[in-house]
Parts: structure tokens; C-alpha cells; sequence
């Protein structure tokens, strides 16, 4: 591995009498496809908040290339490289497709036709090209999800965040789309992922994290993590094991 | 290392695929030179009633056109924008009656006026979500209301502002009307052109996106805080210039005819019928109920008083419960819709 | 009279659910899921997450509409219903995440999951008997329901829906977010409501706990159901990990 | 006139914002909307309680049930009608709509009943005032305190005491597992508008013997009503009670010291002062 991307310190985020993250610990290198896996409820959506800038950590720290960027908001994490999507999608229903993705591609040109050639390349790269005029909101599930990563390409991201972008995809959509994150990761652009389709991840990712209850239970190669009791415990009940 | 994912973008656009082709912004300015020549030379002719109406429509038109860049292009329903609208009314008149200043550099001054207040209400109101923001715009606008009222010496309070009829261009002052439709008109023109610059530029995208989507836009990078302030800037020096115009036709104002709350309710009437964040949705409703307005007033206005308004409910509350995105909306999507068909076929 | 009843059950299947499809906006959340609970039976519905089983569920409550399929509730067709007539039919569901009233007490809540007219009657009565179940409960009547913890707020979620007299009660994932004792008294006292005649359709990420506790069982994936069985069955088939992780689809293709 | 007499004028009219408020915020607790027509319902409640007199010669004291059922009809039927297709929509269009029914409802007002302001004078009860030391209480103001504090306890008890009111707290909190419990949610909607709407009716029956009547009579009053409503929380039928008599007493000072419009200048100031610190409201209180 290569130079460290991103890297948390000791990151926690609380709501109420919740510890959603636990003083988390995650050093993430360029290139990689990183696995985040975890029951329900693990704390893997808060992370990816936390990571994006929606949420500000309540302590702990977070670095980009070594700089330090805690705290800093959504859209200057997203200019900074960090681009992400969202677990429930987020289309901007009342755009065209193009739009949704120029809206992305602004995050770093003004130029109106540089971000139009940025989004077509990006929705080229996602299969969407024949859809361009077509409203975001009248797309499938899975043409949004699509949408959704091409929006967070065309922002030309050096880390992709990937929240859940495979849950719902029916098995003729998920091998495609295992191919264009492949594709995109040859382009250079390191990705988080954080799944439930669990084969789908193994197939894709070079390291796996798993989290549950906000902390890092596991964290190696696919399969040795896989078959790690303290993941089969957390997915299956506290004695699955046994049984 | 992601230039790569440009470089793999397949030559030149194919106009085609284009979602939004660029504003025909020449085209525009053309077209409505000619409208504005043609409705002067038409003001100039017929009677009273109809210049008045022109008049009128360009001037609501122009209100609702600017709302609808805070209103309907962000998607924040501001409730009080007769705020802006009469402080550039009462600007201006003062400015011209008390210090003989020409109400041409009266709108310069509205305009950056409505522009500053603009800012300094978007700075604590644009945090607030959902209805709040748009009570705090209302509560906002009776404030207005209220300091004109209370500042009599400078105001007129109640009795308001009578200003001098001494005809001329430097005084904005006529006897005929086309020269307030060339105004008027050119002000609209203004409006609009703004409008499709926005809409055709980074600008109008994120502010499209935070529209649709505050915490997806900020996520895609767009600072929805900046973008919503500079909106709210734009929208109220824009409604202000307006209030000069008005002042200037109507020779005379007072506290509800240009800060009432009726004012902002119009022209949201006007934005929402129309079509609110469409370029010419609010100049579709202004067109349409401003003249449907005038004309039931003058017929039944003595014998039915409230008729008129009473077709207004009426109109909003049939557009909102069938065409939620207004005439303009309806009317796109049944083009669309007819398109589609006709492709199919 | 054992046999009347028996044949009394093969005329009116209890819950039957038939080839049914849910779509939100155009996505299937389930293509095609069939099966059936008889009355006073345990059944479980197992899957990994995006299975399609909170859909199932809410399908049957009626907060999700169907695309295609039916759902038969004793000869009768679920669809036709508004979906606030269920409880009066006997279809009472505990929705994930508890949904209980936060700021009205305890007593409240439970005052009204005995809403419609049946329950009403019977509603000081349903009362006593579930602070004798839950007792729990009982101490904290004037508490808001919100101040309760994890289990506490599991266990009158299930108290409230228990108030509207229940043949068929949905229960979507019961223990989540609760810890390993409160999950073990959680599940006693749904074996115990079980134990009573009440149908209970259990819908669990606790895989081994509900496979334990249930008369027969249901894997889902995919919108489709991809095993059934008794919970043995289930808990003994070599290709269950592999389907609560997901995995199946992939030896599937 | 002594501050105590202007305190106790505006503890006195604050009840009539009270009654107002409550209205609203029971609206917004329960269904999310913010009901942009309920200085409309007001205003017919005045005209209704005018018409009543002038045609039949009711008392306004004695036709208070007939305008409060006329008015609860009223609400259930701008439910039933409009409100029920928006339930599920944004804020905006939800706005707009009431705006359009009240701008229908003030036309009506304007087509039926013309411009001009009326006034109903009735028989002056008890002398017309009660004089305690220097202090000279309206006895009608003093009708219009006490009904809107009953109304706001009948209130407060219908919601804390009966199943009904307890569905509508419940559907308030979360209408997906209301549904779940067998509540009809739509019908809870709908006694609500109707309840919001009573209490409108309530409020213009008091207020008629006090203030006059004209066709935009609500505009002002509705503002004052969602400032209170503000002021007490939203959604909190106590906190909008006690934010309407706040708001009296801060509009009866500022205004014999301000002058009226400087008083309407401070409560709209502090209107969003308060949005923007205290969004949820001073007096935090939760009810519906």
C-alpha cells in the first residue's frame, strides 16, 4: 500500500445516551477498496457522516493526505475530494439526470461546459449516457443508485464514500455495478464501501472492516474476516456459534 | 489520477442529449425589445383602462420574477417581500421629495437598499427550515409595515407620500403611459435576463440543488449557505428597483398599498400560479391574473366587491390541489408528455 | 369438535400469502413471496437485510400497497382493508424501532393499542393483565413511554399491541438494539404469548433465537422466499450463514 | 390610565390571542400545517355571530354554541375538502393552500357583508365594567378571558384525558404507528380542523362585542396568533395560552408607551428573536 489517505483518530460521535461511534480508529490508503461491514445499527452511516462532514465528531480527529480536516462542513470535504452517497438515495428528483450530475461536477469548475463534459463522462462511466434528459425522480432504484455515484464521480473525488449502493439490486444490476466501481477504482479513485450484500463486497474489496456497536471488531483480508467468530456473532446472534 | 475519467468523455456533446439547452439570452432580449415596443405603441393608443393594465402586469411581473429567484429558484417561500418592494418604493420617493434627488438614482440606491436588507435578513433567517422561514419573512415584512407607520416625519405614516407630478424623463415622471411600459418592461426585461443567467450558470444549479435537496447539495459540494444569501441579495435589490417604479407611476404610497401583507401574498399568488422556479412562470401568472383581476374588478368590482379576489382563491386553490407546479409546469409537462407520445408512435 | 376445526382450518386458511409483489416507485422490494401461517402457529421470517422482510410485514399491516399477489386473512382479502380496520380483524403489528407514543405514558400507550371498539371494552381489564405480564411495566404506568429504556420500551411496544387482542401479531425485529439478557426475557415472553394460542409472525435478525422459538420458518432473499421449513430445519441447513449474509445469491447465479 | 390598568387590559385581550393561538397550534401539532386561514375562521365567527343578532337577535353569549358547531363544520368540511390532499405535501403548497382558502373565505366576507366596518353593541352587563380600586375591568373583556381559559382547559382535557384526544396526541407523535393501532388517522385530522377551527368561531363570538368587523378583520389577529403560537412552543396548547397573554400585556405596554405601530414593531421583533433563538419556543411544553 501506498501513501495514507485518511486516517481517524479516536472518533466519536454521541446522540443522546447513544454511543453511535465509539472512538473509532480507521486508516484508509490511496487506491484501496475498503469493506465496511456491521449489523444494523453498527454505526457505519454515522461514520460515513462523520468522514463527509455532515456530522461533526464530538471527539476525535480526522485527517485527509495528513492535513488536519475535523470539522470542516459537507461542501468543503466534497471540494477537498471526499465525495459520498447517501445509504437512502438522495436524487435531486425535480433535475434531469445531466443536472443531478453537473450539480456534482460544479463542486470544481465554473465552467458550465466543463461541468456538462465532467457529468457525461462520469454517467457514461455509470451506463446512465441514454437517460440524460430523463427527471431524476421518474428513475428505478437502481438507476438512482447509479446516479447517485455518477453525481459523486463527476465531483472528481479522490476517496468515494458508498453507502449501501447494492441493497435492493436485483442480481442482473449488482455484477454490472460491481464492474463500474472496479472501473472507477482503476481510475484511481479510492473507495469505502459499506454493504450488506456481503458476497458483493468479498468480491470487491481489498480489506474489510467490521464495526458493530460503533467500535472495530475485525478488520483484514475478506475471508479471514468472514469467517471470525466475533463477525458471525455479531451478524447471527450472540449464540449462533454454539447452536 | 480522476482526470481520467474526463479524458474518457466521447468527443463533442451531441446537442441532442442536451437537458437544458442554453438560454437563448439574445433571443430574449430581442423578443421582449420588440413586446415592450409593441405594448408602448399600444399603451399609447388605447384606452386608459387597458395602459393601466399593461402597466400594471409589467410591474407584478417584474415583482413576481424577482421573488421567484429566492422563492422559487432556492425554494425558500419568502412571505414578506413587499418588504423589499416598498423600501424601494418609499426610498426613492423620499429621497425625491425631500432632497430633490431623481428617482434614477433613487432606484440605484433601492436596489442596493433591498439588496443589503436582502443579505442582512438572509445572514439569521437561512438557517431556519420549513415554515419557520417563511414566518419569520411575514413577521419581517410587518415590521416594514409598521416602521412606516410609526416614522411619520420621514413616512407620511398612514397618510403616505404624495409625489410631485413634474413630467419628464429625469424625474420618471409622465403623463401618458408608454413610457411607463418602457420602463416597466425593460425592468422585466432586466428581471428576466438576470433570472436566465442565473438558471444557466453553476449559480442556478446549486441553487436548484439545495432547492431539491439541502443536505444532498451541500454533500455535492455547493456552500448552500453562500448561494441562498446571494439569491436573497439578488431577489430583494431586484423587488426593491421595482418599488421605485411603481412609486413613480402611481405618484403616491402608502404603508399597505406597497408593505401590506396583501402585496406579498400577490405576488407569491402570481409566482405559484404561474409556475414558481420556471424562468417565466411568474410572468405567466402576472400575465394571466393580473389582467383577469383588473378586468373583473372593473365589471363587477361595484355591483360584487371581493369578486375579484375571491377568483383568485379560487384559481390557487385549484392549481395547488391539480397542478402542484403551476401553469408553466403543467404546460411542460403535457409538451413533454405529447413529445413522448409522438416519439412512441 | 377436533375435527370441525380441523376442517373448519383447510376451508379458511389463517394468514395466506400469495405470490406477492411490492414495488416502491420501481423497485421490487419483494417479487413473488408466498406463504401462509395457521392459527396460534410461531413463524419466523429470516434474510439478510434488504431481504424484503419489513416489506413483507408492512404488507400485511397494509402500509405498504401491493402490486400484485394477495393476502387472505381468513378468506378475506387484506387489500380491500384501510389499513387502521386490522386490529379490529385481529392483525396487530409491533413495527421495527418500537414506534411507541415517546410523550404519553406508559398507560397511554397501552390505553391505546386498545383502540378500536372490541378492545375498547375490555381495555381496563387488557390492562391489569398485562402489568401482570410485563410487571415491569406496572411500576412505571405514569412514566412517559420515551424515559423507558431499550427494553422496557420493546416490551410495552409488545404490551400495546397485546392490548388490541391479537389471533395474529407481526413482530418486526424485536431485539434490536437491546442487550443479550433483555434479548433471552424478550424471547420468553414471546414464547410465552406464543404458548397462549396467539399466531405470532416473527421477523428477527437474532436468526438462531427465532429459529429456536418457531413452529416453522421462512428464509427470504431477494424479495423471494428461498427456504422454508420447521425452525430446525432452518437452523440445521449447512447454506443458512451463507443466506444471512447475503452470500446465497452469489452460489445461486 | 395606571400600568396596572394597561397590564390587566392586556392579560384581558391576550385571551383572545389565546384562543386564536390554541387553534393554531393544536393544527400544527397534530397535521404539520401551518393554517394560513384561521384569522379567516375568526372573522366568519364574528360575522356569523353579527348575522345572528341582526337576523334572529341572539345574544352573542347565546349563539356561542351555534357559531362554535358552525364553525367545527366549517374546518371538518376545508379538511375533508382540501387540507386532506396536502397532508402529505411540502410546507409550501401547504402554506399557499390555506392562504387561497382565506383569501376565498375574506372575499366571500367582502361580496356578502361589504367592506365597511360593523360593530355589535350589546347590552352592557353589570354596568359595562367592574371597578376594583383604580382599576375598570370590560366586563365583555373579561367574559372573552374567561372563555378562552375554559376553552383551553377543556381543551388541555379532552387531549390529556380522552381516548380521542390521546389518538390525536398519538397520531401527532407518530401517524404510522397510530395507523398501526387502529386509529383512523384521516378522521383524527379532520375533529382536529374541526376542533381548530371551533376555537376560531369561539374566539370571534368574544371578540365581536369588543372590536368591529371587517372582511380582513383576521389578517392582523392571525399574525398575533402565530406569534403567541411561537412564543409558547409549538404544538403546546399551555404555552400557547400563556404566550397569549404574554403577548397582550407586551403589546398593551409597548403600545401605550410606543405608540401602536412601535408596539407592533416590538412584537414582530421578538417574534424573530425568538425563531431564531428559541425556535421550539420559551415556554417548552409539549401537549399535543
Amino acid at each position: 500500500m501506498s501513501t495514507l489517505m485518511l486516517r481517524t483518530t479516536g472518533i466519536t460521535k454521541r446522540f443522546g445516551g447513544v454511543t453511535a461511534v465509539d472512538s473509532l480508529d480507521l486508516e484508509i490508503f490511496e487506491n484501496e477498496i475498503v469493506g465496511l461491514l456491521g449489523p444494523n445499527g453498527a454505526g457505519k452511516s454515522t461514520l460515513f457522516n462523520l468522514i463527509a462532514g455532515a456530522l461533526p465528531p464530538d471527539t476525535g480527529r480526522l485527517e485527509v493526505f495528513g492535513e488536519d480536516v475535523t470539522g470542516q462542513p459537507a461542501h468543503r470535504m466534497c471540494q477537498r475530494g471526499v465525495a459520498r452517497t447517501f445509504q437512502i438515495v438522495r436524487p435531486l428528483a425535480g433535475l434531469t439526470v445531466l443536472e443531478n450530475a453537473m450539480v456534482g461536477a460544479f463542486a470544481k469548475t465554473r465552467s458550465v461546459r466543463h461541468a456538462r463534459e465532467r457529468a457525461e463522462a462520469a454517467l457514461d462511466l455509470v451506463g446512465l449516457s441514454e437517460m440524460v434528459t430523463t427527471m431524476a425522480s421518474s428513475l428505478t432504484l437502481g438507476h438512482r443508485k447509479r446516479l447517485e455515484v455518477a453525481r459523486a464521480l463527476a465531483s472528481q473525488p479522490q476517496l468515494l464514500l458508498l453507502d449501501e449502493m447494492m441493497a435492493g439490486l436485483n442480481p442482473a444490476e449488482l455484477d454490472p455495478f460491481i464492474e463500474i466501481l472496479r472501473d472507477v477504482n482503476r481510475q484511481g479513485v479510492t473507495i469505502i464501501v459499506v454493504e450488506h450484500v456481503v458476497h458483493a463486497v468479498m468480491q470487491l474489496a481489498s480489506r474489510i472492516v467490521v464495526i458493530s456497536q460503533g467500535r472495530k471488531i475485525s478488520e483484514g483480508l475478506p475471508a479471514s474476516v468472514m469467517s471470525s467468530r466475533a463477525v458471525v456473532e455479531a451478524y447471527l446472534g450472540d449464540d449462533f456459534a454454539i447452536s | 489520477m480522476s482526470q481520467q475519467i474526463v479524458n474518457r468523455s466521447s468527443g463533442p456533446i451531441d446537442p441532442m442529449v442536451r437537458s437544458r439547452p442554453l438560454p437563448k439570452h439574445s433571443l430574449l432580449i430581442g423578443f421582449g425589445v420588440v413586446a415592450i415596443a409593441l405594448l408602448a405603441f399600444v399603451s399609447s393608443s388605447a384606452p386608459v383602462f387597458y395602459g393601466h393594465m399593461i402597466v400594471m402586469t409589467l410591474i407584478y411581473a417584474a415583482l413576481a420574477t424577482s421573488w421567484n429567484i429566492i422563492g422559487g429558484f432556492a425554494g425558500q417561500l419568502s412571505l414578506g417581500h413587499a418588504a423589499f418592494f416598498g423600501l424601494g418604493a418609499y426610498t426613492s420617493s423620499i429621497l425625491f421629495v425631500d432632497f430633490g434627488i431623481s428617482p434614477w438614482i433613487g432606484l440605484l440606491i433601492a436596489l442596493l437598499g433591498g439588496a443589503t436588507l436582502g443579505l442582512l435578513i438572509g445572514i439569521p433567517t437561512f438557517r431556519l427550515r420549513g415554515p419557520y422561514f417563511a414566518l419569520a419573512t411575514l413577521a419581517l415584512g410587518i415590521i416594514l409595515l409598521n416602521v412606516a407607520v410609526h416614522f411619520r416625519e420621514l413616512t407620511g405614516g398612514h397618510v403616505g407620500i404624495s409625489l410631485p407630478p413634474t413630467e419628464g424623463w429625469g424625474t420618471m415622471t409622465f403623463l401618458n403611459r408608454w413610457q411607463y411600459v418602457v420602463i416597466a418592461g425593460g425592468y422585466l426585461l432586466v428581471c428576466l435576463l438576470i433570472s436566465g443567467i442565473i438558471l444557466s450558470n453553476r449559480f442556478g444549479y446549486q441553487l436548484a440543488a439545495v432547492r431539491e435537496d439541502e443536505e444532498a447539495a451541500r454533500a455535492l459540494g455547493v456552500n448552500a449557505t453562500r448561494v441562498k444569501l446571494l439569491a436573497g441579495t439578488l431577489s430583494g435589490g431586484l423587488a426593491a428597483g421595482i418599488g421605485t417604479i411603481y412609486a413613480q407611476y402611481i405618484l403616491f404610497l402608502t404603508p399597505d398599498s406597497v408593505l401590506g401583507t396583501a402585496v406579498s401574498i400577490e405576488i407569491i399568488v402570481l409566482a405559484i400560479v404561474g409556475g414558481s422556479g420556471k424562468l417565466y412562470g411568474p410572468l405567466l401568472g402576472a400575465v394571466l391574473l393580473i389582467p383577469a383581476g383588473q378586468l373583473v374588478l372593473r365589471e363587477f368590482g361595484g355591483a360584487l366587491p371581493g369578486l375579484h379576489t375571491l377568483v383568485y382563491g379560487v384559481i390557487v386553490i385549484i392549481v395547488i390541489l391539480l397542478f402542484p407546479r403551476g401553469i408553466w409546469g403543467m404546460l411542460t409537462d403535457t409538451a413533454a408528455l405529447i413529445n413522448r407520445r409522438r416519439k412512441h408512435s | 369438535m377436533r375435527l370441525s376445526k380441523h376442517i373448519w382450518e383447510t376451508i379458511l386458511p389463517f394468514l395466506e400469502i400469495h405470490d406477492v409483489r411490492v414495488n416502491y416507485g420501481e423497485v421490487e422490494a419483494l417479487r413473488g413471496a408466498t406463504l401462509s401461517v395457521n392459527e396460534g402457529e410461531t413463524v419466523a421470517i429470516v434474510g439478510a437485510n434488504g431481504a424484503g422482510k419489513t416489506t413483507l410485514i408492512n404488507s400485511i399491516s397494509g402500509l405498504n400497497r401491493l402490486s400484485s399477489g394477495s393476502i387472505m386473512f381468513e378468506g378475506q382479502p387484506l387489500g380491500d382493508l384501510k389499513p387502521h380496520r386490522l386490529p379490529e380483524l385481529g392483525i396487530v403489528q409491533v413495527p421495527e424501532g418500537r414506534r411507541l407514543f415517546a410523550r404519553l405514558s406508559v398507560d397511554d400507550n397501552l390505553q391505546l393499542g386498545a383502540y378500536h371498539k372490541r378492545a375498547r371494552r375490555d381495555s381496563v381489564k387488557g390492562r391489569e393483565e398485562i402489568y401482570r405480564l410485563l410487571p415491569v411495566l406496572q411500576d412505571r404506568k405514569d412514566q412517559l413511554a420515551g424515559t423507558l429504556s431499550g427494553g422496557q420500551q420493546q416490551m410495552l411496544a409488545i404490551g400495546r399491541a397485546l392490548m388490541a387482542q391479537p389471533r395474529l401479531l407481526l413482530l418486526d425485529e424485536p431485539s434490536l438494539g437491546l442487550a443479550p439478557i433483555v434479548v433471552t426475557e424478550l424471547f420468553s415472553i414471546i414464547a410465552r404469548i406464543a404458548s397462549e394460542g396467539t399466531a405470532v409472525l416473527l421477523v428477527e435478525q437474532n436468526v438462531s433465537r427465532a429459529l429456536a422459538l418457531s413452529n416453522r420458518a421462512y428464509a427470504l432473499q431477494q424479495g423471494t422466499v428461498i427456504m422454508e421449513g420447521t425452525g430446525q430445519e432452518l437452523l440445521n441447513d449447512p447454506g443458512l450463514p451463507a443466506a444471512m449474509l447475503g452470500i446465497a445469491a452469489a452460489a445461486k447465479e | 390610565m395606571t400600568t396596572i390598568q394597561i397590564l390587566v387590559s392586556g392579560v384581558l385581550i391576550g385571551g383572545v390571542y389565546a384562543l386564536l393561538a390554541v387553534g393554531i397550534t393544536l393544527v400544527l401539532g397534530v397535521m404539520k400545517i401551518v393554517n394560513f386561514a384561521q384569522g379567516e375562521l375568526l372573522m366568519v365567527g364574528m360575522y356569523l355571530t353579527l348575522l345572528l343578532h341582526t337576523v334572529l337577535g341572539l345574544h352573542p353569549y347565546v349563539a356561542f354554541p351555534i357559531v362554535v358547531v358552525a364553525l367545527f363544520g366549517l374546518g371538518a368540511g376545508i379538511h375533508f375538502g382540501l387540507l386532506r390532499w396536502v397532508v402529505d405535501r411540502g410546507h409550501t403548497q401547504q402554506i399557499v393552500l390555506t392562504l387561497g382558502i382565506g383569501i376565498v373565505l375574506q372575499s366571500a366576507a367582502l361580496m356578502i357583508f361589504g367592506g365597511s366596518f360593523q360593530s355589535l353593541q350589546i347590552e352592557p352587563f353589570r354596568g359595562g365594567s367592574i371597578v376594583i380600586g383604580s382599576i375598570s375591568i370590560g366586563t365583555t373583556r373579561l367574559a372573552a378571558f374567561v372563555v378562552a381559559g375554559i376553552a383551553t382547559i377543556a381543551l388541555l382535557f379532552l387531549l390529556d384525558r380522552t381516548l380521542t384526544g390521546k389518538a390525536m396526541r398519538a397520531t401527532a407523535m407518530d401517524r404510522d404507528a397510530a395507523t398501526l393501532m387502529g386509529i383512523p388517522v384521516q378522521r383524527v385530522y379532520l375533529i382536529t380542523m374541526g376542533i381548530g377551527s371551533a376555537l376560531a368561531g369561539a374566539a370571534g363570538v368574544m371578540l365581536m362585542p369588543i372590536y368591529p368587523v371587517y372582511p380582513t378583520v383576521g389578517v392582523n389577529i392571525l399574525l398575533i396568533g402565530f406569534v403567541v403560537v411561537v412564543l409558547g412552543g409549538l404544538g403546546s396548547v399551555a404555552g400557547a395560552f400563556l404566550g397569549g397573554i404574554i403577548i397582550g400585556v407586551v403589546e398593551a405596554l409597548a403600545g401605550f408607551w410606543l405608540g401602536a405601530a412601535m408596539s407592533q414593531i416590538v412584537v414582530f421583533a421578538l417574534f424573530i428573536v425568538i425563531l431564531l433563538v428559541r425556535p421550539q419556543g420559551i415556554l417548552k411544553g409539549d401537549t399535543v
